[in-house]
């Protein structure tokens, strides 16, 4: 498949993702979004490392371009599982005050 | 290197000797030992550089003298921090080891962030500053503001992260590689007087795009505009001390990331791009200096003047040559200085508005006029180090960017409304009637503080004491 | 179209299908289910890829240990149906709108008219278990313990937030 | 030159130390020693200028160069007196009559306390010394150090009785008018300085000859008119010409010995001398000289008509003193410079001797000014009346007394230049006459209509002697001016001036009136005086009052053309409205509100960027990403391929 | 070494002023201190201008030195600097501050940094002190000031901040269009800039100078500081500080910028002129005193800086004499609207009159200083506006025609105070006496230099004229 393919993929979910961070107000639901908008970039990434992999291929049967984005997506991954461990914490620190994950509701500060 | 691993390290030993150790005071003790290890296992490296443990780095670090001189200032800041407001990190909740684990996790990501030479350690080091801020940002459990603050901080921060990686993805798309050097040097960018071909202008497209949005993400990170939504709310929100851990070396630290970040690009690519940064720092600039106006709370007010210093120090991203260096690290200097100082006052007091401030000159003399200094610092008031700090950066950028004269008029125009609400804390101080609030202050205190603003007069004076350390 | 032409575009609606029903679901479980349909599609595109590897982790922790941990959370505060307000029809709009509008922007920074090689489908080694577990032990290891790093502070955090 | 001459220096310095003393010992001199010391340095300064006045010989000037004042790059300024002719007879002018006054006034201002009385006199010798200055200078600068030290003697003396609103209103016109004036005399210095490089007198006279005389200096050259309009400018301004004379009459606020000494005799005449000094610029600039001329008289003669019906005393002569210094610029404007002096010093005398008079009446009636309440003063006053009969006769140019002769030789010039100059100035002469011998026959004449249980007391000694030395100058000094007409070459004055006016005298052409015709205009303008006065004393001899008001043209008169309403009401009005638009609106609300709309604005942004910071995070995410779609745009050159980006890296 | 002292003098005292304690002490120990200066500066001004200097290393990387000189203009600034403090201090010992100490400290730090500046030939240490000089007044005028000094110094402070840090990117930019990349006013007059960068950093350093003096339109905050600053610090201000504008537009304008100098000459005289009939018809509007003399003042400036463009010797000169003399005759109007103002608790003109009767030295004293003001001849102002009017005329005529009118409009206003307050009806203010010996002392050494310099001006021309060969060498 073209690279295109998964570059339009990949934009279009993380597009999902930032639409549903824009217009969702549950926090839980805005935190899955940016979770999708991570996936959206492994996705990219992942086909990226295939898209150098295939062209370096052409010239050295072994090679081994493209591993590092893999291992970036595997560290992403890591991230990720400890950042919603955090986020989920603090939501639910959140909810046990106010019984409320609707961020629309989190105006105590502004201005 | 010594302060990636021992931060590490320190971040454990807080953690497990938070088990035995009961007594607060002893917590903040421990944790001042250790910072003061760190300080000096840096200024070692920073003297021989050699590091104490001998890592194969495969590339994915590179101690340079500006950020290990960056580091030490932080760790400095982070001394006096440790000093001047260790008390009131106690007061913020229970679980005082963990606070001061999380802030030598932070450093640890502080060392990472002023090092790093691969985007894969860029993204952990942000990461590893972020996550522990999200949750210091939360720690006050009992004030709802402090959880606002944290689950704000962390769904922006996240969707930050999102867009980081979108732009680390397409950067590699670009060249192949998350190692600057490699993205520096790849074919995406075209050399010099070499008609691109098809091939590589789609490279170059994809390393653009992936530029911009680092660029998006990084100036979150620093809270520069129209990214910085998050700063007033989570500086006014987050516990105080942690407000000032946050504003001053977390952010500096993210400026030596977004720096070492554009550093190789900037010549070859970003060069072309300066009207972005261009307009980044005037939108920073203004929007941090006018809105900064009208606050009432001081807190809140200098989470705003934290964005308005951040335009100044994009400037450092503007111009990028050896004087920008020098200009970022006295500016990190000038700026922690004095922001730890007004915020370890700040910290002491009950009340946060301008008006709490009222006839702190008559109760307070001494406070009062160190918290003068450290303002005029910040206003950019010659004789301080803030003169000099704004003075290089502007230098910097004016020495080959005359076509963005109008930049610096509104620079120098904001560095003026600037004025206006930092002298309203000094007015206060000095010439409005009040009983001025009752400040405990330790004797040992009032000389830390003291030693800080003799610090910034000195640099005031003769910054190149600080910025010879750049070179050898 | 060939089959794994047929397979791309499938998981591919299939992805976008279900990233459409997360965000329009009102009921936050549903939006859950709907993800991990989307983390199965994008396992699927791995496996296309011959990223064996990942698209396993991608399973195992995503879709198996977050999506629980959300789904987990949601039941606990008990928020299954309808407990999200009234919509706000400006917030949507302009969300949409302008997601839509970035979705456009950067499709059209990055497009060309440029035929490049197409990926090799279901080939190369890079992706397996064997290859990357060398290269993450060898060259990787100092962000590999570096994270060990983020772990512990995240699970430090964790406490400082979880304990009463 | 002689000695004598060196000493010039004396005769300023004696009224200096004078000031000196009175001024700084005011508090602890007793009045008689004040009067001593005031008189006594002017007395002495007359004394030496007599000794000057002798010593000037010959056609050279004598310069004596004390120090430069300035001295910087090409303006070079030496503090310096000159002593010729002209300024000889101006010096016994000033302290002559000087000494006079003042002797005259150590009686009419004994009444004052002591201090008061020392702060007279240390105006007085003030005055004297910058008088002095004013004509020994040496260039144009020191004159004017001298031309503005009598503006601000003048103001001081106006306004001597500071505590009386109106009386400082007075001080204040004069400084101010005055003030104009000198805008006048500095601007054409600088003229004079740009264009001839000096301002000292010789040098610039000579320069202006020989510039002509080489031929790059034409007649009406223009610069040169430019600098003598200017220069009469500040004449107008002293000597209260139009447009600038409505402050002299207000000037009368002062005592009257000032009046005398400064509003008469001496300050008023400023313009005049330095008109007579600069003759050979304004000979040469024919066209100021026709305006001088032409303002004259015009003045000569409103002045006159505004005079016809005063009733204060003190206004009249005042009024009378515009219309004869009216008569001078006549002079001057026709080119008949020693008329003009000639006229200065007959003046000096018969007008310090009128207000003296004046004063002595006042001073006897109590301080009261309204001629309508006296009359008949003769009975009590016979000194006073002697003598002021003299100076009204001398001042209406009855023959042989000494108006006569200096008016008849500006009334010939007059003729000689054209005669319709000669017969508005004749009729102004007229009006004189009338309005001098109204006055006359109002207060002395008659019965007394003042009230009877204050009767009016002849003066002391200290001020009757005065009138009597001025009322004999005033009878003979013409006949140091006898005209050609009665004795060939009898014209001391005439001679004695010559040297001065050299030079103009070789560029105007000389207009002989035949004799024939000279006889018969003097003989028929004295009859028609004779008749006007016989008319005048038959009239207002009978005099009584009325209570009824002006009318008509009258009223006109007696408001004084409303020419003060005027200015006020085009100049000082519309000025006052302007600062007041200034002050109020165009600073308030104007500058200072916009520099403080920039602070509000700034505040107003300030409110207005508070609301972004909504508290709310989709609204925060939504504008960020608003601002990436923007950067994006920009990033890649706003088209909406970006193909611009093309050109970026391919050339 | 001479120069270093005149700046350390009064920095060293000043600061240890802030350790007294008492009121006395630290007015003594302020006019010893200025004194002391004052002798300094006279050793200073006796020495020949090529000797005068002095350099030390201070910016390495960038090269800026702590160089000081002395030529004529700097010698007589210096002069106006030294004499006009102990003569503020002796007018000003019977007020009574809070804190004393402080407030004396603070003006004594407002001398040290204007010595520096009228002294430094390194422009980055001529910021540097521009800014110093008026930190130190910020806080005079915020502390010590009349009921709204808050908002009004500080919108001064904002008003010159703005200005003075418009002038930073200037110098900055001049900076690194040097040849020699240095910060020396040698470099700086020798720099080389296209015809575009001289227009716009022409403006740049000019309209931090045009705020500092004030030149209309700029001028607004002037007037409320100096009504509302307090006397000692208001004489300070309008005496010697705004002379700082007019001194760096003379050494750090017109020798950077001389082509532009002379192009925009039109420009700036038609502002100044402006400025100063604007300033003098609002002045005949005002009923405080202090106000009156603020809008004179700024009148006055104007007359300066439009004879500094005329671009001729004359006119300069009288420009240099005329700062020395201007100070000299404000601060004297400005100790006699305080002794007024001590006297009777107000300077409005509407609520005063008929001083003269109970104080008839300090009448005759404004009187003086009034004549002064409005340069009548034989006082020291008389030279300079006559030099300076000259020096418009020869530039174009025009200007001096128009802008002598202000001569009329300052008798308007000056008489019409004088009148107001010392003339007339005696009003209530019965308790007034005469004013203490202090003030008289100042006053009477203030009409002495009056009368000694409008007599004998020669002196100050000569002390001027070390300018000439020194600026004028390039």
């Amino acid at each position: 498949m073209p690279i295109n393919y998964y570059i339009y993929l990949s934009v279009i979910l993380f597009c999902i993702g930032v639409a549903g961070v824009l217009t969702r107000r549950n926090a839980i639901i805005v935190f899955m979004c940016i979770e999708l908008m991570l996936n959206a970039v492994n996705l990219l990434l992942v086909s990226f490392s295939k898209m150098h992999y295939a062209k370096a291929v052409l010239t050295d049967p072994n090679t081994t371009v493209g591993t590092d984005a893999q291992l970036f997506v595997f560290f992403i991954m890591v991230v990720a599982a400890a950042e919603v461990s955090v986020g989920l914490a603090i939501i639910v620190l959140m909810y046990r005050k106010v019984h409320s994950v609707d961020i629309n509701f989190l105006n105590r500060l502004k201005n | 290197m010594n302060l990636i691993i021992f931060a590490a390290i320190a971040g454990v030993v807080m953690m497990i000797g938070g088990l035995f150790v009961k007594e607060k005071r002893t917590v903040s003790g421990l944790a001042l030992v250790c910072m003061i290890a760190l300080l000096l296992f840096n200024s070692l490296e920073l003297c021989t550089s050699v590091p104490v443990f001998h890592i194969d780095l495969n590339g994915m670090l590179g101690f340079t003298n500006l950020g290990l001189l960056i580091n030490e200032v932080l760790l400095l800041s982070g001394t006096i921090y440790f000093i001047l407001q260790g008390r009131d990190i106690e007061k913020v909740g229970d679980n005082v080891p963990d606070y001061y684990a999380l802030i030598f996790f932070v450093f640890c990501g502080v060392g990472i962030a002023t090092s790093f030479q691969s985007l894969l350690m860029l993204f952990l080091g942000i990461e590893i500053i972020s996550i522990p801020l999200y949750i210091l940002t939360a720690s006050d459990k009992l004030n709802m503001k402090s959880n606002e603050a944290g689950l704000k901080y962390f769904l922006m921060g996240a969707f930050s992260t999102g867009l980081m990686l979108m732009g680390i993805a397409l950067v590699y798309g670009a060249t192949g590689s998350f190692y600057l050097n490699d993205v520096v040097n790849s074919k995406a960018i075209p050399a010099a007087g070499v008609l691109p071909t098809a091939e590589s202008l789609v490279d170059t497209y994809r390393l653009i795009g992936g530029l911009i949005l680092l660029m998006i993400s990084m100036s979150f990170k620093v809270s520069a505009a129209p990214f910085h939504f998050w700063t007033p709310d989570v500086y006014d929100g987050a516990p105080t001390p942690f407000t000032a851990f946050m504003a001053t070396i977390v952010k500096v630290a993210a400026f030596i990331a977004f720096i070492k970040l554009f550093e190789g690009t900037h010549d070859k690519l970003m060069g072309k791009y300066q009207m972005l940064i261009a307009i980044i720092i005037t939108a920073t600039l203004l929007i941090g200096n006018i809105t900064a106006v009208f606050q009432q709370s001081v807190k809140r007010m200098l989470a705003y003047s934290s964005i308005a210093q951040a335009g100044f120090m994009m400037f450092a991203l503007f111009s990028f040559n050896a004087m920008a260096k020098e200009a970022i690290v006295l500016y990190a200097a000038a700026y922690c200085f004095a922001t730890i100082g007004i915020f370890s006052i700040l910290n002491r007091m009950d009340d946060y508005s301008f008006d709490g401030y009222n006839g702190l000159a008559k109760r307070e003399p001494l406070l009062a006029l160190l918290n003068t200094i450290f303002f005029l610092s910040l206003a950019g008031i010659p004789l301080t180090a803030g003169f000099f700090a704004k003075y290089y950066m502007v230098a910097a950028a004016l020495e080959n960017n005359a076509g963005f004269l109008w930049m610096f008029v509104i620079a120098m125009l904001c560095a003026a409304i600037s004025v206006y609400y930092y002298f309203r804390v000094i007015q206060a101080m000095y010439f409005k009637t009040g009983d001025g609030q009752k400040i405990e202050a330790s004797p040992v205190f009032r000389y830390v503080l003291v030693g800080v603003a003799i610090l910034i007069i000195i640099l005031g004076i003769q910054p190149g004491l600080l910025l010879q350390h750049l070179y050898f | 179209m060939n089959i794994t032409q047929i397979l791309f575009w499938f998981l591919s609606a299939l992805a976008v299908g279900s990233a459409l029903m997360v965000i329009t679901r009102k009921n936050p479980v549903y939006s859950v289910l709907f993800l991990i349909i989307t983390f199965f599609a994008i396992s699927g595109h791995y496996i296309l890829m011959n990223a064996q590897f990942l698209a396993i982790v991608n399973i195992i922790v995503y879709a198996g240990a977050i999506m629980v941990l959300f789904l987990f959370v949601l039941m606990l505060m008990n928020l299954n149906s309808d407990t999200e307000p009234q919509k706000n029809k400006y917030m949507i709009w302009s969300g949409a709108v302008a997601a839509g509008v970035l979705m456009l922007i950067i499709i059209a920074s990055l497009h060309t008219d440029i035929k490049e090689p197409a990926l090799n489908m279901g080939q190369g080694g890079i992706g397996l278990i064997k290859h990357l577990g060398v290269v993450l032990f060898r060259d990787y290891v100092i962000p590999f313990e570096i994270s060990s790093v983020l772990f512990l502070s995240a699970m430090v955090g964790a406490v400082v937030i979880g304990k009463k | 030159m002689t000695n004598i001459l060196q000493y010039a220096w004396l005769v300023p310095v004696f009224p200096l130390i004078g000031f000196l003393i009175n001024g700084v010992f005011r508090n602890s001199l007793s009045k008689q020693v004040v009067g001593i010391i005031g008189s006594g340095s002017v007395m002495l300064s007359f004394i030496v200028s007599i000794w000057l006045f002798t010593g000037v010989k010959g056609a050279e000037p004598y310069v004596a160069h004390y120090f430069d004042f300035i001295s910087v790059g090409k303006v070079a300024i030496p503090f310096a007196f000159q002593i010729d002719q002209l300024s000889a007879i101006f010096l016994l002018i000033i302290t002559g009559v000087g000494t006079l006054i003042h002797i005259y006034s150590t009686a009419y201002m004994y009444v004052e306390e002591p201090k008061h009385f020392a702060r007279y006199f240390a105006y007085l010798n003030l005055f004297i010394f910058s008088m002095l200055l004013l004509v020994m200078g040496a260039n144009y600068i020191i004159m004017f150090i001298g031309w503005e030290g009598v503006g601000l003697c003048s103001y001081l003396l106006i306004g001597f009785w500071f505590q009386r609103t109106d009386y400082n209103n007075a001080a204040k016109k004069a400084f101010i008018m005055n003030r104009i004036g000198d805008l006048g005399v500095l601007l054409a210095v600088f003229w004079i300085m740009q264009k001839f490089q000096t301002v000292n007198f010789r040098e610039l006279f000579d320069a202006v000859a020989a510039q002509h005389a080489a031929g790059t200096l034409n007649v009406n050259d223009p610069a040169l008119v430019g600098i003598t309009l200017l220069l009469f400018l500040g004449a107008t301004g002293k000597s209260a010409q139009i447009p600038l004379y409505t402050w002299l009459p207000d000037a009368m606020a002062g005592p009257t010995p000032v009046s005398a000494l400064i509003h008469a005799a001496t300050m008023v005449t400023a313009g005049i001398y330095m008109i007579a000094r600069s003759n050979i610029m304004f000979t040469l600039a024919e066209t100021t000289s026709n305006i001088v001329a032409i303002i004259g008289l015009a003045t000569a003669v409103l002045a006159a008509t505004i005079a016809l019906k005063q009733n204060d005393i003190k206004k009249v002569l005042a009024y009378s003193t515009v219309s004869q210094l009216g008569f001078m610029f006549l002079a001057l404007g026709v080119g008949s410079y020693t008329g003009a002096v000639f006229h200065v010093m007959t003046h000096a005398f018969f007008k310090a001797l009128m207000f003296l008079g004046a004063g002595s009446v006042i001073h006897g009636m109590h301080h009261e000014q309204d001629m309508r309440n006296y009359g008949g003063l003769k009975k009590y006053m016979p000194v006073t009346h002697a003598t002021f009969l003299v100076g009204c006769l001398a001042i209406s140019g009855v023959p042989l007394f000494s108006g006569f002769f200096s008016k008849d030789e500006i009334l010939m010039g007059a003729y000689a230049h054209s005669p319709v100059l000669y017969f508005i100035g004749l009729a102004a002469a007229l009006m004189t006459a009338f309005y001098m011998f109204r006055l006359y026959a109002m207060t002395f004449r008659g019965q007394f209509r003042g009230d009877a249980h204050h009767l009016p007391h002849e003066s002391p000694v200290a001020m009757t002697a005065p009138l009597v030395i001025l009322a004999i100058l005033a009878a003979v000094a013409g006949f140091i001016g006898i005209p050609a007409l009665f004795k060939p070459d009898a014209h001391i004055l005439e001679k004695y001036l010559a040297p001065v006016f050299e030079g103009s005298a070789k560029l105007v052409k000389a207009h002989e009136i035949e004799h024939g015709t000279e006889w018969g205009l003097m003989i028929g303008s004295t009859a028609i005086i004779l008749a006007v006065i016989a008319f005048a004393w038959n009239k207002f001899s009978k005099y009584q009052k009325t209570g009824a008001e002006e009318t008509g043209f009258g009223k006109v008169l007696e408001n004084k053309w409303y020419v003060d309403e005027i200015y006020n009401g085009i100049v000082v009005k519309p000025l006052l409205g302007l600062a007041a638009f200034f002050n109020s609106v165009i600073e308030k609300s104007g500058i200072d509100k916009l520099v403080n709309g920039v602070g509000r604005s700034v505040q107003y942004a300030s409110r207005q960027f508070r609301y972004l910071q909504s508290g709310v995070i989709g609204n925060y995410i939504l504008i960020m990403v608003a601002a990436i779609v923007v950067l994006f745009l920009l990033g890649f050159g706003f088209t909406p391929d970006f193909r611009a980006i093309r050109s970026l890296f391919g050339k | 070494m001479i120069l270093v002292s005149l700046i350390l003098i009064p920095l060293v005292f000043g600061l240890g002023s802030f350790f007294l304690k008492g009121t006395d002490s630290p007015k003594t120990f302020a006019l010893i201190a200025s004194i002391l200066s004052l002798a300094a500066s006279l050793y200073a001004i006796s020495i020949p201008v090529g000797s005068l200097t002095y350099s030390h290393g201070w910016l390495g990387t960038f090269n800026s030195n702590f160089s000081l000189g002395a030529d004529g203009l700097a010698k007589i600034l210096i002069l106006l600097t030294a004499v006009s403090y102990p003569i503020i201090f002796i007018a000003t010992s019977r007020n009574q501050y809070k804190d004393t100490s402080q407030f004396y400290a603070l003006m004594l730090l407002v001398q040290a940094g204007l010595m520096g500046v009228f002294l430094s030939t390194d422009c980055l240490l001529f910021y540097f002190f521009w800014e110093l000089a008026l930190i130190p007044a910020y806080f005079l005028c915020s502390k010590w000031g009349g009921d709204k000094r808050i908002q009004v110094s500080f919108k001064f402070f904002i008003y010159t901040f703005i200005g003075s840090l418009i002038m930073l990117i200037g110098i900055i930019y001049l900076y690194s269009k040097t040849s020699d990349h240095s910060f020396a006013w040698s470099s700086f007059s020798r720099v080389v800039l296209t015809d575009q960068e001289q227009k716009y950093f022409f403006w740049f350093f000019f309209i931090a100078f045009a705020i500092k003096m004030p030149i209309f339109p700029l001028h607004t905050w002037q007037p409320d500081t100096y009504e509302q600053a307090p006397t000692a610090t208001t004489m300070v201000l309008s005496g010697v500080m705004v002379k700082m504008g007019l001194f760096a537009v003379a050494r750090w304008l017109i020798p950077v910028f001389p082509q532009m100098a002379v192009k925009m000459a039109d420009t700036v005289m038609i502002l100044s002129i402006i400025g100063m009939i604007y300033a003098s018809l609002i002045a005949m509007k005002q009923d405080s005193i202090k106000r009156m003399i603020a809008y004179s003042s700024i009148a006055h400036i104007g007359l300066m800086c439009a004879a500094l463009f005329a671009n001729n010797a004359a006119a300069t000169q009288g420009v240099y004499i005329q700062l020395f003399n201007h100070g000299v005759n404000v601060i004297g109007l400005w100790i006699v609207a305080n002794a007024i103002e001590q006297q009777t608790g107000t300077t409005k003109m509407s609520e005063l009159g008929g001083l003269a009767y109970k104080a008839p030295v300090l009448a005759i004293l404004l009187v003086v200083m009034a004549l002064a003001n409005i340069a009548l001849p034989l006082t020291n102002a008389f030279v300079g506006e006559f030099l300076m009017f000259n020096g418009i005329f020869a530039y174009k005529p025009v200007f001096a025609a128009v802008a002598i009118i202000s001569i009329v409009l300052a008798a308007v206003y000056t008489l019409n105070m004088i009148q107001k307050v010392f003339l007339g009806e005696a009003s209530g203010f019965l308790k007034v006496t005469e004013i203490p010996k202090n003030t008289i002392i100042a006053l009477s050494i203030i009409v002495l230099m009056i009368f000694a310099m409008g007599v004998y001006p020669n002196p100050m021309f000569h002390l001027g004229e070390q300018v000439m060969g020194w600026a004028m060498k390039k």
